[in-house]
Formats: structure tokens, C-alpha cells, sequence
């Protein structure tokens, strides 16, 4: 219990815990010391654990005694050959400096600058950093994805459908001029716009024609769909023919017309 | 928070989903979790195991959400409630070779498309052109679409746009060989959402732009 | 009552998840769907596309299930009517910042573990306080960090939280060396189910903390 505490919680909040004294008579084993020791995150932090262990005044700190800890726990980590980092080297000298310009009279004209306390800037950035320790550990109380709730996920089948490829107009467009720029075929297959309702018209013919019987000329007209459209059917009944796709009967002057799918009969 | 003995607020009001629960299997449960849990809560937690997994959950592990021991059957026999409470929804519990597990419908699937739009495939520039080719010039043999595109077509390409529905046979030629005339069909007019094959860009239209291309670049 | 046209077909036995259902949302969505979808075939689908997603839904998405177009604040009162119909179980629809998603209540959590015993690492200190700071203080550069924590900031630090996809470089500051301005991203939010960085523990609330804490120590 106390192990995974230690692990899981900055030191500074164990208060008291015998653990953590200095060694006076008390035994601690070497490998928890080392495990407390290399649990400080800076000099900040030891500073802090310092502060609120000895119930120190962060706003008032007596310089001295503050140093005095500090330098013998520097000594303890260096004992246990921890690798310190070169900030609380450097911290240690910040610290005896303030100390030094503490014991240091002050000016009798007190300026703005030299009138601040050599502490404050010490105390701002214990305090800040004392916010932020405390923020990091609210956020990780915070209930996480994964570690203290799931996130819902159900199966979706995607065999159901297949996905088809989707065309546009655009693209037959393009195809189309792919294949003009490619091709010497402009002269050959000039087609106009018209002509365009005429081929449509000569696969509707086709296709009433299917049956391969013969079919009344008449009845591949549809007279209500208006005069353009019977003009195209007309047309396109003519180019059928020509290209011997249908032929085209009429067994007595002024009978009917007869027109079906064309036979091996008009071979050239 | 520490406080918390049971496992779940016994104060609360019956759970929504509850149908009318067969007599038996509640006696069965109160039995079972005897203050602990009762049927309702215990049925909570196998729905949210299973609503967080996406592999299957076997019976034998399902087990192990519950604080007295169970056997198969009044297991199952949950799970088949269970089940039976999610039938109007647009998920349901099935069991598979391997175990539980919630899916999507397949009927829900058309909606769920649209929030995962996957690039839809596309067809290669053979099958365009030859599509472009029969929409143009029909009727059109294969020979036609191969004398315009310059090399040979597949059958391959023809199937597509067959199995599409886009394209059909509407007849032959009447020439050595007798090859099939194919056509564009409605289909291919409806899925292009044109009314009429004129209300695709006009040749005149497309050669104009090539004619400017072919000018500009001289 | 009897002026409902019909939501629901009738012939359906009513769905288990149906709470009385508010007589405005019902007149509403008569009219909104006409005869396409009803309220509670449209909740049906909007649950189940929730549900089939990990990612939390913004309304923008969540607007394509519907046939018919939809303000946000029609589709937002829909969705807090079915966060309502599921506050009895074990799992919740919440709504972080990106959107809406479920997930199991945290209490169900002792129990889901049991299934999936591997649990993802803890956060070293040195992670927290860094992600803290970002949080806290966005955006800043590794520079500031190492400031406030007196101590360096390990380059695998900042990547761990940037594969967990939480933090984000967003920029350069403008100082020699160009350093990274890093700041936290939405996804961090949504794991820790939030929808605003204002819903993290205000600095106000942490530091009347430390003072008690400073006071009871003394």
C-alpha cells in the first residue's frame, strides 16, 4: 500500500510519513530511500517538500534553514550516487545567494529594485510551480478514456453492400475528350447535337424491333409526343437502314410499311 | 466515494428498460445476488460490457461480470431478455460461433453510410471511354468502339458496364461475325440523373474546347 | 393525447426505452418527418450510429441521418431527450467537444476490467505536470515548461503526450530558434470527457486546495 502510494503520489503530500526522515536512529533501506529520493521532479519540488515539511512559510522563508535542508539532501542523493540533474546545483547556488544578500545591509535609499526582497522571485516560482503540481494531479484524477471508462463501440457489418463507382456527366466528358486528343477521329465522327437525339432514337427503333418479327412502320412513330420527335424517328428509321441495321418492306404500292432487324439477306 | 459498499445505487427508480419481467427469472436473481445486485443491474452490466466490446463475448467470460456464480443456462436465459429488449432498436444482440455481441442492423446500414462516406471506387479510363463511346454512338459494335479508341476492348469492360445495368445488347449487326449492337439503357440516364441522352455535353461543344486547346497551344 | 396522428406504428408493441414521451416533441416531429420517419424511428437511428462510433458525432453529422433538413436546436433537443432515455443504465450518451458519444458510466468500470485486465500505464508525474502546464498555460514552449518545472522537459515526455493524440504543436513562437508553441487538443477533452477547457478544475478552485492544505499542515 504505501509503496504504490509513494509511486503514485508526489512525495511532498506524504506529511509525516516516517519514511521520509532523515536518518536519525530510524532505519530506512537504502533502495526505498533511492525511490523517494529520485521521486522529486526538481529542485522546486524538494524545495517544496522541504517548506511544507518543516512548515515553512512559503510567503516568509528563512533563508538559512531552507538552505540548510536543501544542501543536506543534496548530499544524501550525491551519497547514494543518484544522478543529479545540474539544476539543483544550480539551485543551491540561487539559494545561498539569496541568503548572502539577505545578511547584506540594506541601502538606506531604498530604490525600486533594490528594494525588492531577494526572495520574491524564489516565492513566485515556488508558487507557481506548487499551482501547477497540484493541477497535474487533479487532471489525472479525472476519470480517463480507456483507464476509468470505455467508450461504446458496436459492430457495424460492412459486407452488407458493395459500393459501386459513380460516374457523372463530367466524366463521360472527359473520356470523351481523352479519346478526341488522342485520336485523329474528328473529322471522321463529327456527330451533331441533333444527331445525338437521333442515335438515341435509332436504339429506342432497335430495341421495339428486338423480337426480329416485322413491325408496322407506323407504330414505331408515337404521334402525341409531337412533330421534332416524329421528325427524329423518321430520321433515325432512314439512318438504321442505311448503316443495314433494319430493312424496310412494303409488299404493294401505297400498303404498309413493314420494318424489321435486318437479315443476312442484304449482305453486300 | 470511498464510502461505496454496493456495487450499484439500490436507490434507484426501476430501470426503463425493463418489460415486464418474467416471474421466474426474478426470483431466480434475487436468489442469485441477494443484496447485492439484482437482475435488472446485473443485466445493465452485460450490456455495457458487450456495448464496449466489438469481438464477441463468450458465455464463459460474461461469467466473470458477476459477483455469484452463474451457470450457463440463467446466463443465457438473460441474454436472451436481453436481446429480446433490444429487438425494436437499431442495434441487436446476436450470438455468433464465438459468443454475444451487439451489431448494427443491417437495415441501418444506408444511414450509417452516409457518416462514413469511403471514397466510392472508381471506373478505370477504358471503362469511361467506352461508356463515353456507346453513350455517343450508339448502337455500337466492340469493332466500333475498338476502330475509336484504337486498341482492343476487353470483354472484362463490357461485363462492367452490363453488370451495371448501363449498357446493353439491343441487337445485332447484320455484317460477317454478326456482332451485337450495344446501346446506353435508361438506367445508366437515371443514375447520370439526365432526362435524355441530349443533355449530355454536345460533341460540337467538346471539339470547340479541343479546337481552342489545339489553337491556344500553336 | 388523442390528437397524436401517429408517431409510433401502432401494431409495434411500445419500445421498452420509451419514457412518456413530451407531447411538443411528438407534434414536432409528426411534422418535421411527415411520412418518412417518425421521432422515434429517427432517435432509432440516430442511437444506433452513436453507438457504431467511437468518435464523438458533431451535430453537423449527426444532421445527415435525417431525410429532412433539421436545425441544430431540434436535433439537439432530440438528443438530450435520448441522453434521458439512457441515464438509467450502465452506459451514458454524453456530449464532449467534439460531439456526442456514449460511453459506460465510470461506475461500470470495476466490472468491465474484469474482462480486460490490461490496463493502460499511469502517467509518470513528470507527464502530468508537463500536460498541466500546457493545459494551463496554453500555448507554450518547451521553454516554459522547463521554467515553471525548474527542471528540463525530456523530449519523450512531449511525445508521449502527443501520441496519445492530447497535445499539438500549433505553431511557432516568434523568438530566436522559432521554439513550438504546444497546446492541448480536443481529443484530450473528449478522453477526459469534457466539452471546454473551462471545465478542467479552475486555478482558483486549486489554489483555495493548496491554502487548505497549507493550514491543516500547520
Amino acid at each position: 500500500m504505501s509503496e504504490l502510494q509513494l509511486s503514485l503520489h508526489p512525495i511532498a503530500r506524504i506529511h509525516g510519513e516516517p519514511l521520509l526522515e532523515l536518518p536519525q536512529g530510524l532505519y530506512i533501506p537504502p533502495d526505498a530511500l533511492e525511490l523517494v529520493l529520485e521521486n522529486f521532479q526538481g529542485p522546486l519540488d524538494l524545495l517544496l517538500y522541504l517548506i511544507r515539511k518543516h512548515n515553512l512559510d512559503v510567503l516568509d522563508i528563512p533563508m538559512a534553514e531552507l538552505t540548510r535542508q536543501y544542501m543536506s539532501y543534496i548530499e544524501m542523493m550525491q551519497q547514494h550516487r543518484l544522478e543529479l540533474a545540474a539544476e539543483y546545483l544550480l539551485m543551491a547556488a540561487v539559494l545561498i545567494e539569496i541568503k548572502s544578500r539577505m545578511l547584506l545591509p540594506r541601502p538606506p535609499k531604498v530604490s525600486e529594485e533594490d528594494g525588492e526582497d531577494p526572495r520574491a522571485e524564489l516565492m513566485r516560482r515556488l508558487l507557481e510551480y506548487e499551482q501547477m503540481k497540484q493541477a497535474a494531479q487533479q487532471l489525472n484524477e479525472l476519470p480517463q478514456a480507456g483507464r476509468d471508462f470505455e467508450i461504446v463501440q458496436v459492430l457495424i457489418e460492412n459486407t452488407v453492400r458493395e459500393r459501386l463507382p459513380e460516374v457523372s456527366v463530367e466524366d463521360l466528358r472527359q473520356a470523351w475528350l481523352g479519346l478526341l486528343a488522342r485520336a485523329k477521329l474528328n473529322t471522321h465522327h463529327k456527330v451533331r447535337r441533333e444527331q445525338l437525339s437521333v442515335r438515341e432514337q435509332m436504339t429506342h427503333v432497335l430495341r421495339c424491333l428486338q423480337g426480329g418479327e416485322y413491325v408496322a412502320f407506323d407504330q414505331l412513330f408515337e404521334l402525341e409526343s409531337g412533330v421534332p420527335k416524329l421528325v427524329v424517328t423518321f430520321i433515325a428509321i432512314l439512318e438504321l437502314a442505311k448503316e443495314y441495321l433494319v430493312e424496310i418492306q412494303q409488299s404493294e404500292i401505297f400498303g404498309s410499311i413493314y420494318v424489321r432487324t435486318s437479315r443476312a439477306i442484304t449482305a453486300e | 466515494m470511498s464510502e461505496q459498499v454496493e456495487p450499484l445505487p439500490q436507490s434507484e427508480a426501476p430501470l426503463p428498460v425493463e418489460t415486464e419481467p418474467s416471474p421466474e427469472s426474478v426470483t431466480v436473481c434475487t436468489d442469485l445476488f441477494g443484496g447485492k445486485m439484482n437482475t435488472e443491474q446485473f443485466k445493465r452490466v452485460i450490456e455495457a460490457a458487450l456495448l464496449t466490446t466489438t469481438e464477441p463475448l463468450p458465455v464463459s467470460e460474461l461469467k466473470k461480470l458477476s459477483d455469484v456464480s452463474l451457470d450457463n443456462h440463467q446466463l443465457e436465459t438473460l441474454l436472451e431478455e436481453l436481446a429480446q429488449d433490444w429487438q425494436e432498436r437499431g442495434v441487436e444482440l446476436t450470438r455468433v460461433a464465438s459468443g454475444w455481441r451487439f451489431r448494427a442492423k443491417p437495415e441501418m446500414q444506408q444511414y450509417l453510410d452516409r457518416l462514413n462516406p469511403q471514397k466510392p471506387p472508381r471506373y478505370s479510363r477504358a471503362v469511361l471511354e467506352t461508356l463515353a463511346i456507346i453513350a455517343y454512338h450508339q448502337p455500337v459494335t466492340r469493332g466500333d468502339i475498338e476502330e475509336i479508341r484504337g486498341v482492343a476492348v476487353s470483354s472484362q469492360i463490357l461485363k462492367t458496364l452490363e453488370a451495371r445495368g448501363w449498357i446493353e445488347a439491343i441487337g445485332t449487326r447484320d455484317t460477317p461475325g454478326k456482332p451485337e449492337l450495344f446501346a446506353t439503357t435508361k438506367q445508366m440516364l437515371d443514375d447520370l440523373n439526365l432526362r435524355a441522352l441530349q443533355e449530355l455535353p454536345s460533341l460540337e461543344e467538346i471539339g470547340a474546347l479541343l479546337e481552342q486547346e489545339a489553337t491556344t497551344a500553336g
